[in-house]
C-alpha cells in the first residue's frame, strides 16, 4: 500500500514487457492484454483515491536516492496531493477508453502501437506524481517520444509535418525549462539545498529579477504545452493527424501537463513573478478563448474544430489559475478534468464517424441523426458538455473560473472571456447542426451503421462522468480544496498587500481577527453580516487581498 | 638496448607515413594496409614504453590491439569484397553514397 | 654494434613503409608491409619482448597479411598504369608531415618518467617473457581476454554475413 | 407538503428518463403519452397541494427553503441544490404544471403518428423539469440551471424536425441568442456576488440571503451595472429588443412547443427573474427606466410586424413578443404584481391561441395531405371560413382573442389595463409616464387589430383552400379540444383573480397574494419615487374607458379591412409598398444582425485562421525552420560522400588540435 503510487505508474511499463512476449500477429491478444493492463492500472489508482486523506499534504510519498552525479543529486521523490490526485485518476480513467477505441481503428503495427500507449501512460503518470524537478523533467520528455511516434507512424496524410512540429515545439520549450531548472538548482545550492526536491525549492527566496527569468522559462515551456495563444499552432495539426486514441490522450491528458506545470511548478516556485505576469498571461488566455472560438467557427474539418475548441477551453483554465484564488484555481482544475472528459469524448466521436466514412469534412455529412440516433444522442450530450450547459461538467468548471477571475483583479478580462461562452455555443452547435441535422442527402451516409456495443461501452463511462461532475462535483472539489488553499497562500504570501495585512492591528474579536489572514480567506461565514456589523465595513477592504485596487 | 626516444621517433615516422598513405592512396586495400601500419606504429610505442617503465600492461594492450586488428581485418576485408561485388571497383573515388 | 643494428633495421622499416605507400601494385605494397612487420618484430626482440615478436610475426605477417594477399588475388584487380593510383599528394604529405612534427615535438620537449614497474630486463630474462605475459593475461586481464573471444566470434560472423551474397 | 417540493421537478425527470431511454422500445404512443402526461400531472397535483398549504398559512410564513444536496462548494462560494417556495414561485409552478399538463394532453393528439413521438415527450418532460428548476431555484445558480436547461429544451424542440434546414437554423439561433442573454446573467451574478462579498463579506447568491442584505445595496452605481446585466439575460430569454428575433423563427417547432415554451412558460422566465429579484432591480432607477422603455418599445415594435405576417404562428409569435413587452413595461414601472398577473393571464390565452392555431394547422395539414397538395398549411391566405368546420376551435380561439385584445370582462383586460394604468400613474420615471402609457395604448390598438385580422382571415369569409381539400377539413379530436376548452375558460375567468380595486366587485386577490414578495421592492422604490399628486379615480375610469375604445377601434379596423371590404389591404399595400415591405420583412432586423454580427464574425474567423494562424504564426514557425533548412542546404555540400574527404578533415582536425596544445 505504501508504494501504490509507484505501482500505478510502472504497471503499464510491466505491461510493455508482457507485450514483448506476444507475437505481433495475434492482434486480438495484444489489444486485450493492453486493455487489461490499463484497466488494472485504473483499479490500482482507485486504491490511491481510497487512501487519500483530505488535507494539503503530499501523500504516498516515496523518496529514495537515485542518481548522484557530481554536484547533482537526483532522487526518486514522488507523491500526490489534491491537485495531482485527480489528474492521475483522469489519466488512468482515460487510458482504457483510449485503448478500447483502437480495436478497429488501428490494424497495422498493433504491437508497437500498444507499446506506445503504455509507455505514454507511464510517462504521464510519472510527470504528475514527480516531486523531484529532475524526475519531472525526465517523465516530461518520456511522454514526448511515444506521442511523436503515434502521430508520425499511425497518423494521417500530413503526419510527418505534424509530428515534427509537435516534437520541435515541445522540445524548444522543455529545453528552456531544463536550463532554468539547472540554474534554479545552482541557486538552491547557494542556499543549502542539496537535491532537486520540489518542496525544498518552495522555501527558496529568490529576488524578483531571477524569478522573472526563471518564471519566463518555465512559463514558456508550459505555455507551449497548454497551448496558449500564440503558441498553439502545433495543436490543430497534431490533433488532425494523430490517430483517434492519440488525439484523445493528447487532449485529455497531455495538454493538462502544461496547466499542471503552472499550478505545481511555475506559480508556487516563483510567486512574485507569477503575480507580475498574471495580467499578461490572462490577456493571452482571453485572446486565446476568443481567437480560438472564432477560428473554430470557420473550420471545415471536424477534428480541427475540436482542436481549436481545446485551445479555447484551456484559455479558460489559464484564466482561472491566474485568478489566484480558491474559486478560480479550483475551477481551473475542474475544467482540466472536464476538458479531458468532454474533449476526449468529442475526439472519440469524430473517430467513430471517421472510421465509418474516412472523411472528417463537415460538408460530407448532414442528417446523420436519422441514421444514427444513439450516436446523435451521445454527440449531443457531449456537445452540450463542451458548451458548458449547467448540469453537465463543463458548466461547473467554467462558472468557478469566471467567478474566481471576476473576484480577482482580472475583472475586465473575465467579461471578455465570458463572451467566449456565447461563441462556444455558436461553433459547437453549428457543427452539430451541419453534421447531424438536415437532409440525409449524401448517398454514402445513408448506409451508416449506428454505434455498436463496444463503442457505446466506450462512451458510457464518459457520459456518466459528464453528469456526475456536473451535478455533484463536491467530492472532487473537497479533495482538492486544501491543496489549492495552500497554493493560494503560497502565491499571496509574498505580495505586499498580504504583508500589509498581517501587520494591520487586529481590533476585532479573535474569531474575527483570523478572517483577514490569507489562509482563512476561504472560510465562508454566513453569519458574517450579523456578527460583523460594527467592523464589517471598516475591515472589509482588507479581507480580500486580491481585491485591492 | 637503445634509448626510448629512438623507438618513439621510428614509431612517429611510421605513423606519419601511414597517415600519408591513408590520405593519398585510392586503392581501398592499400588504405587498409596503411591503417594496419599506423596501428603497428602505435604498438611499437606501447612496447617501448612498457619496457621502459618495467610494466607489462602496455604489452597486454598490444596483445588486445592485435586481436582487434585481426577482427578488423576480417570485417574490413569482407566489406571490401561486398563493396567490390556491388561496384566492381575498390577505388575510394567510387565510394560516394554517404552524402546529403 | 647495437646502435648500428638499430639504425639498419630502422632504415629497412622506413623504406619498406615508404614503399607500401608508393608502390602501384597492391601485391607489392603488401609484400613491403610484411617487411615492415618483420622489422617491428625485430624491435620487439630488442625490447626484451620475444613473445610479442612471435605474435607479431604470426598474427600480422602471417594471418592478416595472408588474408590481405588472398583478398587481392581474389578480387584480381588489374593495375591500370594509365590511371593515377593516388591523389591529393601535397595536402596529404603536409598533413603527414605535421603529424610527425607534432609527435616529434612531444618527444623532444618531454622527458619520460622513471621506471616504476617490477619488470626489469633481468627479471624478464630470468623468469621468461611468455610466462610473465601469460600470468598477467590470465590473472589481471582475464575478463577482457575472455571478451576478446566474443569479439572475434562477432567478427567472424560479421565477415561471413558481409561477404556472402546470399545467406 | 413543503418538504416534498423536490417531487415537482422529479416527476418530469422520471418521465424524461423513461421516455428518453426506453421510448423507442415502447413504441406504443398511448403508453408514451400517458407517461409523459402523468409525469407532469403528478407535479401539478403536488403543486396544488403546496398551494393549498400555503394559502392556509399567514402571509409572513409563506417562505420555505428546501436544500436537497450541496452542489458547488468552493472557497467562499456556496451553491446548494435548493428550492424556494414563496407566493411567487407558487404561482409559477401552478402555471407551468397546469398549462404544461394541458399541453401534454394536447400533444398526444397533435403529435399522433409523428416519427420520434417518444422523443417529443421526453423533451417536453425535460423542459418542464428545467422550467420548474428555474422557478423553484433558491439561488441564482439553480435558477441558471433551469435558465439554460429551458434553452436547451427549446433548442431540442425547435429542432425537432431536424431534417428541415430552417428548423436547425432556428434552433441554433434560439440557443445562441439565449446564450447572449446568459452572458449578461452571469456577469450580473458575478457583479452582485463580488460586490456583496468584497464590501460586506457576504458571499452569497441565495435569493433570501440577498434579500435580507439588500438594504446594504446602494441606489444606482454597481446595482445599475448588475441589474442591467441581468436585464440583458432577461431580454435574451424573453425575446425583447434587441434579442427578440429568435422567437418568430422558433415557430419551426411543433405547435404544442410554441404554446408551452414560446408563449406560456419559458419566454416569461425573464419577467419572473426580474420579479424574483425585484428588490435589487428597484434599487436602480436607471435600470427600471431602461426596462420600461425597452418593454414599451418591444410592445409596439413587435405589434407592427405582427400586422403584416401571413403565417398564423408567426403572427402569434410577434404577438407574444409584444405581450412580453407589456410585462416588461409593468416591471419597469414597478408594477411587479401586475406584470406577473399579465404573465399568468397571457399564459392562459396565448397557450389557447397557439393550441387553437395548432388545431387549425392540424386540420389543414390533414386536408392538404389528402389531396397531395404542397400548399403551406400555416399560411392564412390559404384559410378562411373555418368557423363552420371547426366550431370548438373557433369559439375558444375567439374567446382568447377577445381576451388578448382587452375587452372588458375577459382576463386580458384586467391585466393589460392594470399595466397601462400603472404605467400612467407610476411615480418612478417622471414625465416619461405619459409616453410609456401612450406607446402601450397604441400597441394595444395594434394588438387588437392584428389579432382580429388573424381571426377574420382564418375563420371568416370565403374558404380559400383548394376546393377538393375542403371536405377533409374537420374538427380536431377531443384530446385536442379539451385542453382548448379548459384554457379558453381560464382565459375568461383568470382575470377575476386580480380585478382592479376601482371596479370593486372582487378584492384584488392576486396583488394581495404577492404582496410579501414585492413589499421590499415597493419600499425601496418609494425612496426615489416622485411624490406628486395621486391621479384621481376619475382619471383612472377615463383611461380605462379609453383603452377599451382603443381596442374596439383596432377590432373595427380589422373588421373593415378583412371582412367588409377585403380589397382594402391590397390597396393599402399598393399605396405604401415600401412600408409594407419593411414591416413584412420584420424591419430587416435579421439582415441587420447578419450584417453587423454574424458575417463579420465569420469573416474575422476566416481571417484569423487563414490570415493569422496559418500565415503569421505558422509562417514564423515554418520560417525559422526554413532558415535552418536553407543554411543546411548550403552546408550539406561539405558532406561530399567521399571517404577521403572525411579522412582529411579528421586528420586535419587531429593535427590542428594536437598542434594547438603542443605548440601553445
Amino acid at each position: 500500500m505504501s508504494n501504490v503510487l509507484s505501482l500505478t505508474t510502472f504497471l503499464p511499463l510491466l505491461g510493455v514487457l508482457l507485450l514483448l512476449f506476444i507475437p505481433k500477429d495475434s492482434k486480438g491478444v495484444l489489444r486485450n492484454v493492453t486493455l487489461a493492463v490499463t484497466a488494472l492500472t485504473f483499479a490500482v489508482s482507485l486504491l490511491i483515491l481510497n487512501g487519500f486523506q483530505t488535507n494539503a499534504e503530499f501523500q504516498f510519498v516515496e523518496n529514495v536516492p537515485w542518481i548522484a552525479a557530481g554536484p547533482f543529486m537526483m532522487r526518486y521523490n514522488i507523491g500526490i496531493d489534491g491537485i495531482s490526485l485527480w489528474l492521475v485518476i483522469l489519466t488512468t480513467f482515460i487510458m482504457p477508453i483510449a485503448v478500447l477505441s483502437t480495436y478497429t481503428a488501428v490494424e497495422e503495427r498493433v504491437k508497437e502501437y500498444m507499446i506506445c500507449l503504455l509507455l505514454l501512460e507511464t510517462g504521464m503518470l510519472g510527470a504528475f506524481i514527480s516531486l523531484d524537478l529532475f524526475l519531472f523533467y525526465i517523465f516530461w520528455e518520456v511522454m514526448l517520444i511515444p506521442m511523436y511516434f503515434m502521430i508520425g507512424i499511425w497518423g494521417g496524410k500530413n503526419k510527418i509535418y505534424a509530428a515534427v512540429k509537435f516534437f520541435i515545439y515541445t522540445m524548444v520549450g522543455s529545453l528552456l525549462m531544463l536550463v532554468a531548472l539547472v540554474f534554479l538548482y545552482f541557486k538552491g545550492m547557494e542556499a543549502g539545498i542539496t537535491d532537486f526536491g520540489l518542496l525544498h525549492f518552495f522555501t527558496l527566496k529568490l529576488d524578483l529579477a531571477t524569478q522573472i527569468w526563471l518564471f519566463l522559462a518555465f512559463a514558456f515551456a508550459f505555455a507551449i504545452k497548454v497551448p496558449m495563444f500564440p503558441l498553439h499552432t502545433w495543436l490543430p495539426d497534431a490533433h488532425t493527424e494523430a490517430p483517434t486514441a492519440g488525439s484523445v490522450i493528447l487532449a485529455a491528458v497531455l495538454l493538462k501537463m502544461g496547466t499542471y506545470g503552472y499550478v505545481r511548478f511555475a506559480i508556487p516556485l516563483f510567486p512574485d513573478a507569477a503575480n507580475k505576469f498574471a495580467p499578461l498571461i490572462a490577456t493571452l488566455a482571453v485572446i486565446g478563448i476568443i481567437y480560438a472560438a472564432l477560428v473554430a467557427m470557420v473550420q471545415e474539418d471536424v477534428k480541427k474544430l475540436v482542436a481549436y475548441s481545446s485551445v479555447a477551453h484551456l484559455g479558460f483554465v489559464m484564466l482561472g489559475i491566474f485568478a489566484f484564488n480558491v474559486e478560480g484555481i479550483s475551477g481551473g482544475m475542474l475544467q482540466m478534468l472536464n476538458h479531458g472528459i468532454s474533449t476526449g469524448a468529442l475526439f472519440l466521436i469524430v473517430g467513430f464517424i471517421y472510421e465509418r466514412r474516412h472523411t472528417r469534412l463537415i460538408t460530407d455529412f448532414g442528417g446523420l441523426s436519422k441514421q444514427m440516433p444513439v450516436f446523435a444522442t451521445i454527440f449531443m450530450i457531449v456537445t452540450f458538455s463542451s458548451v458548458g450547459l449547467p448540469g453537465t461538467n463543463g458548466f461547473v468548471g467554467e462558472f468557478l473560473i469566471l467567478l474566481g477571475a471576476f473576484e480577482s483583479t482580472l475583472r475586465w478580462w473575465t467579461i471578455v472571456a465570458t463572451s467566449g461562452v456565447i461563441l462556444s455555443a455558436v461553433y459547437m452547435l453549428w457543427v452539430f447542426q451541419r453534421v447531424m441535422f438536415g437532409e440525409l442527402d449524401n448517398p454514402k451516409n445513408q448506409k451508416l451503421a449506428d454505434l455498436n456495443g463496444r463503442e457505446i461501452a466506450i462512451m458510457v463511462p464518459l457520459i456518466v462522468m459528464i453528469f456526475f461532475m456536473g451535478l455533484y462535483p463536491k467530492p472532487i472539489i473537497d479533495k482538492m480544496e486544501p491543496a489549492i488553499k495552500k497554493l493560494v497562500s503560497q502565491v499571496r504570501v509574498s505580495t505586499p498587500v498580504a504583508q500589509a495585512q498581517s501587520i494591520q492591528p487586529v481590533v476585532a474579536l479573535p474569531a474575527e481577527g483570523q478572517a483577514p489572514a490569507p489562509e482563512a480567506g476561504g472560510t465562508h461565514e454566513t453569519s458574517a453580516p450579523a456578527a460583523s456589523t460594527p467592523q464589517g465595513t471598516t475591515t472589509a477592504p482588507a479581507v480580500n487581498p486580491h481585491d485591492a485596487k | 638496448m637503445e634509448n626510448l626516444n629512438s623507438y618513439l621517433i621510428v614509431s612517429a615516422i611510421l605513423f606519419s607515413i601511414g597517415t600519408i598513405g591513408v590520405l593519398t592512396r585510392k586503392n581501398v586495400i592499400v588504405i587498409f594496409m596503411c591503417v594496419e601500419m599506423m596501428l603497428n606504429a602505435v604498438n611499437l610505442t606501447f612496447v617501448a614504453f612498457s619496457r621502459h617503465l618495467g610494466n607489462l600492461d602496455g604489452q597486454i594492450f598490444v596483445f588486445f590491439i592485435m586481436t582487434v586488428a585481426a577482427a578488423e581485418a576480417a570485417v574490413g576485408l569482407a566489406l571490401i569484397i561486398a563493396f567490390f561485388n556491388n561496384k566492381q571497383s575498390i577505388d575510394v573515388d567510387d565510394v560516394n553514397i554517404m552524402k546529403w | 654494434m647495437e646502435t648500428l643494428f638499430f639504425l639498419i633495421i630502422s632504415l629497412v622499416a622506413i623504406v619498406s613503409a615508404i614503399l607500401v605507400v608508393t608502390l602501384k601494385n597492391p601485391i607489392n605494397s603488401a609484400l613491403s608491409l610484411i617487411m615492415t612487420f618483420f622489422c617491428l618484430a625485430t624491435y620487439y626482440v630488442m625490447l626484451d619482448a620475444p613473445f610479442m615478436a612471435a605474435v607479431q610475426v604470426m598474427v600480422y605477417a602471417g594471418a592478416i597479411m595472408v588474408l590481405m594477399v588472398f583478398t587481392i588475388m581474389l578480387l584480381n584487380i588489374r593495375v591500370d598504369a594509365s590511371k593515377k593510383h593516388s591523389h591529393k599528394l601535397i595536402l596529404g604529405s603536409i598533413i603527414g608531415f605535421f603529424t610527425f612534427l607534432n609527435a616529434f615535438f612531444v618527444i623532444y620537449r618531454s622527458r619520460a618518467a622513471l621506471p616504476t614497474g617490477p619488470y626489469s630486463g633481468e627479471m624478464i630474462k630470468s623468469v621468461g617473457h611468455t610466462e610473465l605475459v601469460g600470468r598477467e593475461i590470465f590473472t589481471n586481464f582475464l575478463l577482457p581476454f575472455e571478451v576478446t573471444s566474443i569479439l572475434l566470434l562477432v567478427a567472424i560472423i560479421g565477415a561471413v554475413i558481409l561477404a556472402k551474397k546470399k545467406i | 407538503m413543503f418538504e416534498n417540493v423536490w417531487l415537482i421537478p422529479l416527476f418530469p425527470l422520471i418521465g424524461f428518463l423513461i421516455n428518453g431511454l426506453f421510448g423507442k422500445k415502447i413504441k406504443n404512443e398511448a403508453i408514451i403519452g400517458a407517461i409523459g402526461t402523468l409525469a407532469i400531472f403528478g407535479s401539478f397535483v403536488v403543486s396544488c397541494l403546496i398551494l393549498m398549504q400555503m394559502i392556509g398559512l399567514p402571509a409572513e410564513q409563506r417562505v420555505f427553503e428546501k436544500v436537497l444536496f450541496p452542489w458547488i462548494h468552493c472557497g467562499n462560494f456556496k451553491a446548494d441544490m435548493a428550492f424556494l417556495l414563496d407566493p411567487l414561485s407558487c404561482i409559477m409552478i401552478m402555471v407551468v404544471t397546469g398549462v404544461g399538463t394541458l399541453i401534454h394532453l394536447y400533444s398526444v393528439g397533435y403529435m399522433h403518428g409523428e416519427e420520434g413521438f417518444y422523443r417529443f415527450f421526453a423533451y417536453l418532460n425535460l423542459f418542464c423539469m428545467s422550467m420548474l428548476l428555474l422557478v423553484l431555484g433558491s439561488n441564482m445558480l439553480v435558477m441558471f440551471i433551469g435558465w439554460e436547461g429551458v434553452g436547451l429544451c427549446s433548442y431540442l424542440l425547435i429542432g425537432y424536425y431536424f431534417h428541415k434546414k430552417s428548423a436547425g437554423d432556428a434552433a441554433k439561433k434560439a440557443f445562441v441568442m439565449n446564450r447572449v442573454g446568459d452572458f449578461g446573467f452571469l456577469i450580473g451574478l458575478f457583479t452582485l456576488y463580488w460586490w456583496f462579498g468584497s464590501n460586506h463579506n457576504i458571499w452569497t447568491i441565495n435569493f433570501t440571503e440577498i434579500k435580507a442584505a439588500s438594504h446594504l445595496l446602494p441606489y444606482g452605481g454597481v446595482v445599475t451595472v448588475a441589474t442591467l446585466c441581468f436585464f440583458v439575460g432577461a431580454t435574451g430569454k424573453s425575446a425583447q429588443i434587441p434579442l427578440f428575433t429568435w422567437l418568430p423563427d422558433a415557430m419551426e417547432g411543433p405547435t404544442p412547443v410554441s404554446a408551452l415554451i414560446h408563449a406560456a412558460t419559458m419566454v416569461t422566465a425573464g419577467v419572473y427573474m426580474i420579479g424574483r429579484m425585484s428588490f435589487v432591480f428597484v434599487k436602480s432607477p436607471e435600470t427600471m427606466m431602461v426596462i420600461a422603455v425597452v418593454g414599451a418599445a418591444t410592445a409596439i415594435f413587435a405589434a407592427t410586424i405582427g400586422t403584416a405576417q401571413n403565417d398564423i404562428k408567426r403572427v402569434l409569435a410577434y404577438s407574444t413578443v409584444s405581450q412580453l413587452g407589456f410585462m416588461f413595461l409593468a416591471m419597469g414601472v414597478g408594477a411587479f404584481s401586475a406584470g406577473i398577473f399579465h404573465l399568468m393571464t397571457h399564459a392562459f390565452f396565448k397557450a389557447c391561441l397557439f393550441l387553437g392555431s395548432g388545431s387549425v394547422i392540424h386540420s389543414m395539414h390533414y386536408a392538404l395531405h389528402k389531396i397531395h397538395s404542397h400548399d403551406d398549411a400555416q399560411d392564412m391566405r390559404n384559410m378562411g371560413g373555418l368557423k363552420s368546420a371547426m366550431p370548438i376551435t373557433f369559439i375558444t380561439f375567439l374567446v382568447s382573442t377577445i381576451a388578448i385584445a382587452g375587452i372588458p370582462g375577459f382576463s386580458g383586460f384586467f391585466s393589460k389595463d392594470e399595466i397601462l394604468w400603472q404605467a400612467f400613474s407610476n411615480p418612478y420615471h417622471g414625465n416619461l409616464n405619459v409616453v410609456l402609457w401612450g406607446i402601450g395604448a397604441v400597441a394595444a390598438c395594434f394588438t387588437a387589430f392584428y389579432m382580429f385580422r388573424l381571426v377574420f382571415m382564418t375563420f371568416y369569409g370565403q374558404c380559400r383552400i383548394n376546393s377538393k381539400a375542403k371536405e377533409y377539413l374537420h374538427e380536431s379530436p377531443f384530446v385536442i379540444t379539451i385542453p382548448l376548452m379548459v384554457l379558453g375558460t381560464l382565459a375568461v375567468l383568470g382575470g377575476y383573480l386580480g380585478m382592479p380595486k376601482i371596479l370593486g366587485m372582487l378584492p384584488n386577490y392576486f396583488e394581495h397574494w404577492l404582496e410579501p414578495v414585492f413589499e421590499m421592492a415597493n419600499e425601496y422604490g418609494g425612496k426615489y419615487a416622485h411624490h406628486g399628486a395621486h391621479p384621481s379615480h376619475a382619471l383612472e375610469w377615463g383611461l380605462m374607458g379609453l383603452s377599451v375604445v382603443i381596442a374596439v377601434i383596432g377590432i373595427g379596423i380589422a373588421f373593415t379591412m378583412y371582412v367588409k371590404n377585403t380589397e382594402l389591404p391590397a390597396k393599402f399595400v399598393a399605396t405604401f409598398p415600401g412600408l409594407h415591405r419593411a414591416v413584412y420583412n420584420k424591419w430587416y432586423v435579421d439582415e441587420l444582425y447578419d450584417f453587423i454580427f454574424v458575417n463579420p464574425c465569420k469573416a474575422l474567423g476566416q481571417f484569423l485562421w487563414k490570415g493569422f494562424d496559418v500565415l503569421v504564426i505558422d509562417g514564423v514557425v515554418n520560417g525559422v525552420a526554413n532558415v535552418v533548412m536553407a543554411f543546411s542546404g548550403v552546408f550539406r555540400y561539405l558532406q561530399s560522400g567521399y571517404i577521403y574527404n572525411y579522412a582529411f578533415s579528421m586528420a586535419l582536425g587531429v593535427v590542428v588540435m594536437l598542434g594547438y596544445y603542443i605548440f601553445k
